[in-house]
């Protein structure tokens, strides 16, 4: 890609001790184990992927139906199926040994202490560079609200995790709160590495033709392009919050979204749905962020990140400083 | 069950052609799943037109180096393909999932078809005729306008037998209802809406056929990776994948992903809940 | 529409004390005045048409650009531009008796006193059959977090207006909040008389050359398809948790979405975006919902309501008991 | 500048001409809005595929019962309908907007068009043929690849000019430049990107030149219902909506719809912000 006279282009990105060969990552639940991609696309393209995130105990998962379409997305309601974490570690965790790029796992739990096991578990495991928090599950102990619909819930789970774990940990937040700000602050304070944002916006299909919901958990996850406005804003208002890396989730299908997320504050781009589209998305990424670099002659990705915000500070790595945004609706 | 690597393929629509009422068969020029594909095997299409997911189609017939899909006309998926024009180019992930297996030796074969289901038996019948082996085919639709793809799959030379719900055309009664009127068959091969699929399994258990449906459910990745297309399969059954059981867990079977460790199952294995 | 045999369809809709002929209202901001969707369809045949918010003083709105694009949706941050209330009641108030159907009035303030002022200001004024509060502005008295963000201030704008106004009064809910139904909840106990929900989500597109924001106010609120998974979800929740009636709004563009709001629990549908693209939706919606109820054997839509909850009563006009709702995600 | 009360109508793609790099011109059959269709008016057109918003284009030109639309493959929409067969249905809105107004007598006029500007001078220039009235064409682009609409323009008769900015083709310079070089007409119409349109009028205005241009925002409705296309006119103008000023309000003009209220607006009502 590199022109003639060009600087060589860095694409790896940081996230507290990982560093990424390029900022696209698999998004958690979207990848599985990797063997279904390998057949089609050099996975040693992406910078990491993520793990589908496991629980302590195994979990059958939801019944069917589990998919609905959308305008421009679909729904999921997978239910976290998967082997528990002790099956976990004896059966799947020895093949991320073949995995050809970084990988981060993904912890999902109910209560803080399940988090802070089975990420302990998972700490120091071959080629996991980061564990990533779901923290969009029921948490038992608050009638059932997510932990991170709420600053000192999430800041628990992140400090019993921190304390526990030596690799860089990322509550994964979500979008369905009133304001990301005070929660993505909580995160950082309680020593996050990074955050990824936005998990699955929740959403419902009515099937009208049976008059019930068309899932059987009736409501689900919204993912894919519908969303991917949500994403970017949710970006922005944390950039302009706190200092530590963002992993931006959420509808990106092309080069020009994951500009949009990096020049919205995001410091690597993390790919769901569009896999399911389009299994070279990853590499058609890359490829487009390494133009814009040439473009814009950005010797690294970081020049890219929050490029968009006002007070853009344009050193390398560095985001815009702290503006104020203007938030009038309709 | 053979299984072939599927590839991310870019095709060509060559042909439309409209089935009243509201059915359609297009033709799609991609040499290698047009050479490649097995029976009951399908691909995952991708239209320009802000789709999030990929439509999954079962691979009709194959001519040269195209291959066609049978469909109705429903959703935004399938309405944005109908309306395609020749020429236009599209991705194809595929040819994807497992196979039906020929019988053991050259016997003879029934191939139960519901509504669409037949899009899953032209090329069974076309390896079927190529080994030898005699088979019934057996197309059934709630009324004869609704039958599609007979015309199709008579080319191979197989007694075609069609059923409708009303009477209005063939047999009056279901698919199973004339499967059990035929000779009893070594292997059962079936496609169709699910209440079809479970009779024909009780049955062919009932009789000890060999039987092997191709089931569907509403796919997200159709490539194995996102879990959201399952089915509950006996516990320690070839297909399923087998975790430690939860203990406050009720449900006692594994799960098995329809797009990629199916879509074609034994009926032995499959659990219906 | 009706077959030889069948029984009169009634397709009347109760919001309080406000009958309106069937169950579409043109949402806020998306209808201006009339004229202009006049030309081309027979308003009459819309069940009614809610006025763009109005604010005690004039706003020019946001600068421009104030629409972008998004996948099966747009983004919009008009700013409530519009001439204030002394002016729309000398000047634009008394054409309101020419509009063919019922016109529900909107209100949007940045403080309680506001709200209640122009609400008490609306009272009364021809045509005019139900107020909307459009709470999704920021609270100048609580750091620009918006009324409907919280329980507490959303109540205390109800009560405020509840206080002076006599027509039904219906908060229109946001849903960018972590739980939408003790929000609802508190709606109904200060006494309003329907919710409408949802309101636009906030989003926000990045124009990757010239990396900015696309709108000049930054972000919008997003509408259309894209956000109707989200609708129906809010719907359903907000079902389950109050007995006053629920105006679904969020990307309706054809009878089976208005089926899955109605299904959902809504008792009449707000068509927005919708219009835009096809100005005859109201028409075509109406008799969807009329062929519907022919194949259900419903007299009223009531019958149609909350169809899809498990507890659902089959008594005209009732929704179904509150059932909980598993929320498993992913 | 008169308005015509726009419909919603059915249409169908009669033909698809590619035109490297990048532009199509596309031609519908609709009868009213060929017929009715006036200089500077546009159309809101809908294809399947998903979008909430409309797509606003020109009307360039019109033929028995056919208009065509001159455009870009850009984003969604517009690589939509370039790729939409000859055949599809679609829905139009329109015509819309109002109209580039004739001068009172028949004078001299200039045209000038920058980019995919031309598209709303065709019809202008059929009208000013049959007005009589004496008219000069200006069109520019970057470069000479990118000049578009010129040969169905030059059809009418008059003389077309053209300017580049690299000098590739005609004048090289920017259109403004050529107006500024061409002999004083008596009105400058014009179409174009903004910062063309803003020196043009700043032009007119020193000379005292009557000027009209049509105007481009990003639309919503397309309607007048949503406000979202608004720009800034001189306070009391005919064409905005004129308020009372808030107390704390700094801007100090009033608002016009493009969508609605224009597209054309008289250069001096314009206030560029
Ligand atoms: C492996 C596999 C092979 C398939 N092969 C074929 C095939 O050969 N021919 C074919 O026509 N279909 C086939 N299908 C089904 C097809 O993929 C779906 O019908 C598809 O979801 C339709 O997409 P859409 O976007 O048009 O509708 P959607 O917008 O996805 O459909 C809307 C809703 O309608 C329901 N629905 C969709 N189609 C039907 C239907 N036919 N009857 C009742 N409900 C329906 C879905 O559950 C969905 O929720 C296959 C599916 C799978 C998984
Ligand atoms: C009254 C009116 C008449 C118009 N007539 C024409 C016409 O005759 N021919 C024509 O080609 N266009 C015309 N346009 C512009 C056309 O409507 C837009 O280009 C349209 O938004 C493109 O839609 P899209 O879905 O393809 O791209 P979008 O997905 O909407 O575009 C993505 C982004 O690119 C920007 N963008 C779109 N087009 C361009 C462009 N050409 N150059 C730079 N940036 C762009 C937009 O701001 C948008 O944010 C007209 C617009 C209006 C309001
Ligand atoms: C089928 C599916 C399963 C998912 N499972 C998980 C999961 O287990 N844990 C998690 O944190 N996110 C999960 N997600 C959310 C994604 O990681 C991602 O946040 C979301 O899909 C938005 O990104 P996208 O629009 O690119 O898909 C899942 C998403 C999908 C579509
Ligand atoms: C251009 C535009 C302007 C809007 N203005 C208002 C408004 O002034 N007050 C309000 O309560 N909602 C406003 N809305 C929100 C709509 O009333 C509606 O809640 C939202 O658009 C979701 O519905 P839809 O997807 O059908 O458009 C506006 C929406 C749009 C698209
Ligand atoms: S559809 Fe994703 S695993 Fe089968
Ligand atoms: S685009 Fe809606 S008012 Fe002009």
């Amino acid at each position: 890609m590199n022109g003639p006279n060009s600087a060589p282009l860095d694409t790896r990105v940081v996230i507290g001790s990982a560093v990424l060969r390029n900022p696209t990552i698999a998004a958690s639940g979207c990848y599985n184990r990797g063997a279904e991609f390998g057949a089609i696309v050099d996975v040693s393209r992406y910078g990491a992927v993520t793990l589908k995130s496991i629980t302590r105990h195994p979990r059958l998962g939801n019944d069917m139906p589990r998919i609905a379409t959308t305008p421009a997305g679909m729904l999921n309601a997978i239910g976290l199926q998967g082997p528990g974490i002790e099956y976990f570690l004896t059966h799947e965790a020895p093949k991320l040994t073949s995995v050809p790029t970084a990988v981060i796992a993904s912890v999902a739990g109910f209560t803080v202490d399940e988090f802070a096991d089975v990420a302990a578990a998972m700490d120091g495991l071959p080629n996991v560079v980061a564990i990533e928090l779901d923290v969009s599950c029921p948490n038992v102990d608050r009638e059932g609200e997510c932990f991170a619909a709420e600053a000192t819930s999430l800041a628990r789970v992140v400090e019993a995790v921190k304390s526990r774990v030596k690799l860089p940990v990322i509550p994964k937040l979500m979008p369905n709160v009133a304001d990301l700000k005070p929660i993505a602050r909580a995160a950082q304070e309680a020593g996050a590495d990074a955050v990824s944002l936005i998990n699955a916006v929740r959403g419902m299909v009515i099937d009208v033709v049976r008059a019930r919901p068309m899932l059987a958990n009736r409501s689900g996850g919204l993912t894919g392009p519908a969303i991917r406005p949500i994403a970017v804003h949710a970006i922005w208002e944390v950039a302009q919050t706190i200092t530590i890396p963002i992993i931006g989730i959420g509808g990106v299908e092309k080069g020009s979204d994951a500009l949009e997320f990096l020049f919205a504050g995001a410091t690597a781009i993390g790919i769901g749905t569009a896999n399911f589209r389009d299994p070279l998305v990853h590499v058609k990424v890359t490829e487009a962020i390494e133009l814009e670099m040439q473009r814009r002659g950005a010797s690294s990705v970081g020049q890219l990140t929050g490029l968009a915000h006002p007070g853009f500070a344009g050193k390398p790595g560095a985001r815009g400083a702290p503006v104020a945004t203007k938030e009038t609706q309709a | 069950m053979p299984t072939t690597s599927p590839q991310l393929q870019l095709a060509t629509i060559t042909s439309r052609e409209y089935r009243p009422p509201g059915f359609w068969c297009v033709s799609i020029r991609c040499p290698d799943i047009a050479r490649t594909a097995g029976p009951a095997q399908y691909v995952a299409l991708d239209l320009p037109g802000g789709f999030a997911v990929r439509l999954p189609l079962g691979i009709f017939t194959v001519k040269g180096d195209d291959f066609t899909v049978l469909f109705q006309e429903w959703g935004e998926r399938t309405t944005r393909l109908a309306h395609a024009a020749v020429g236009d180019s599209l991705t194809c992930i595929g040819p994807l999932g497992n196979q039906f297996s020929p019988p053991k030796r050259s016997g003879h074969a029934i191939l139960a078809g519901g509504g669409l289901g037949v899009a899953a038996l032209w090329l069974l019948a076309r390896d079927l005729r190529a080994h030898d082996v005699k088979a019934n085919i057996v197309i059934g639709a709630r009324s004869a306008d609704r039958l599609v793809g007979v015309r199709d799959l008579a080319r191979h030379g197989f007694d075609v037998e069609v059923c409708t719900d009303d009477g209005s055309a063939g047999f009056a009664g279901t698919v199973v209802e004339k499967v059990r009127a035929l000779r009893r068959p070594d292997v059962i091969y079936a496609c169709g809406p699910r209440a079809m699929l479970r009779a024909l399994c009780d049955h062919a258990e009932r009789e000890g056929i060999d039987c092997q449906i191709s089931m569907e459910e509403t796919f997200g990745c159709s490539l194995g990776t996102c879990w959201g297309c399952v089915v509950p399969v006996r516990r320690g059954s070839a297909q399923g994948t087998s975790y430690p059981r939860a203990s406050e867990e009720a449900r006692d079977y594994d799960l098995a992903r329809v797009c990629a460790d199916g879509t074609v199952f034994h009926a032995k294995d499959v659990v219906w809940v």
